[in-house]
């Protein structure tokens, strides 16, 4: 339990602004810097956004339940839904070229997280697990984008 | 999130402020798409009080600019709080819109 | 689950301020006026702080589990720790004319919510029910103070 | 919050900014009662950049008054918003405080 929250929301996207406030709180009590604190509250913002659209299809009485981990040399997010199975190989943002709506979502999570992956051994519902490494990192974007493609 | 459309020089002005995300969108493509119906054009959209905006929110506004491109009429965005620049920035959305520093000088470009 | 959210959060009096985040948002989800929203924020804190204090003995590794329910006409909060069990009995603030530290939470949630009471159907540890009534009352402490003499 | 020991005129001013909590208390006590057993008098506390307070902080300056009062110095709150000012009032503490409205006020007192 040390250095770990958890928040379970109802998937209405009113209890948004509750989920920002908890990921920004957890973000600064993990020693972010201000910028860093902004691109890991939008991502976690995006993220329950889809499970909301995607695995709930607007249902607005259903939970979501997020976990917060600080640990030595990441940041961790946990985030459950008992809505319908994402098939990640089909998760993709749009070309960033193309101009429409949508598509965005995907590129902020991925900006803020190192690791986006869906737990294959969760049976019903989705667990995703998201992971900002902190420690031997600079807070740019540049550098992480480039630190992926490197390994 | 809350919205006012005010006039200013003669020309319509939605002022914003506060968070601009999935909750919010929805208030906002009204409001914002009756305008673009009605062919008001030029339309700034004064950013100054937006706290947030995430990708809901950027959306609605591509869904504006693109109802605004199909008669001929401007979308002018203006005075973007810099976290808020960054997310157009980001998209490569800032090449598309017209983003202007101040709602002086979104009137009158 | 509708209108309702949980965290758990770790004794650490570190993760109050997660706390106050998650208290003032629900606070606001509510309606509440901005200054009825710093009462309850404070008088949350407080109990929790209690918890850690009096329940936990100042063990920080254990667990808070705090439920904000937003119902027609009251905010609710309930808290639950698995520490040492309360006398109800025994919990009374300081007399605010006895200038000395400490025995002033009590005041402060008592300030804040109309109901406190401790769940006796808890086995292990405590569960401490807050109301705190919105509608047809003022936001306004007089008022509040008149209406418990009254009831 | 954070906490920086300025002089200004002589007069030593202990400057808070943030949230005085259950984990902050701690350490402001720490930082005021080494200040007040060295017996550093006027003593002022500029709370201007304070958001919040609750009953641990109180209970810290109400420590710290104890321990000046027993050697005669005094301890000053100077500058603090409404919402906390609120507070020393709720517990009544501030017939017990010198409180002052500015810092300048306070030292000139
Ligand atoms: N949690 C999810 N469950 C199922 N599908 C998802 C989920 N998140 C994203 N997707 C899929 O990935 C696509 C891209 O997501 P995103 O970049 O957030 O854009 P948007 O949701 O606006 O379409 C979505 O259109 C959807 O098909
Ligand atoms: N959660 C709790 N469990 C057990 N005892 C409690 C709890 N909350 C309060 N008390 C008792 O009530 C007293 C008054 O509480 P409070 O007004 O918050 O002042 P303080 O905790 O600073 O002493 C405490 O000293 C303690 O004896």
């Amino acid at each position: 339990m040390k250095n770990s929250a958890v928040i379970t929301i109802p998937s209405h996207p009113q209890y948004l602004s509750v989920l920002r406030a908890v990921t920004a709180q957890m973000c600064m009590l993990s020693g972010m810097s201000e910028r860093a604190v902004d691109e890991v509250k939008l991502a976690v913002d995006e993220a329950c956004s889809n499970v909301m659209k995607h695995a709930y299809r607007g249902d607005t009485g259903r939970k979501i339940m997020i976990q917060f981990r600080i640990v030595p040399d990441s940041f961790e997010v946990i985030i459950e839904d008992n809505g319908i199975k994402a098939r990640p190989e089909r998760i993709e943002g749009r070309d960033l070229d193309q101009v429409r709506p949508g598509g965005l979502g995907v590129h902020l999570i991925k900006r803020a997280f190192d690791t986006f992956t869906f737990d294959k051994r969760k049976k019903k519902g989705n667990r995703l697990k998201l992971i900002r490494h902190t420690k031997g990192y600079h807070d740019n974007y540049t550098d992480r984008k480039i630190r992926q493609k490197d390994s | 999130m809350t919205i006012i459309l005010i006039e200013k020089y003669g020309k319509k002005i939605l002022e914003l402020s506060g968070e601009i995300d999935m909750n919010a969108s929805p208030v906002l493509r009204k409001e914002l798409m009756t305008l673009v119906k009605k062919g008001v054009t030029p339309l700034v959209i004064d950013f100054n009080n937006v706290s947030y905006i995430d990708s809901s929110g950027i959306a609605t506004f591509v869904e504006g600019l693109k109802g605004m491109m199909a008669f001929g009429g401007k979308l002018k965005l203006a005075a973007l709080p810099s976290a808020v620049k960054e997310i157009f920035s980001f998209s490569k959305l800032d090449r598309v819109f017209e983003i202007y520093g101040s709602i002086d000088d979104a009137i009158n470009s």
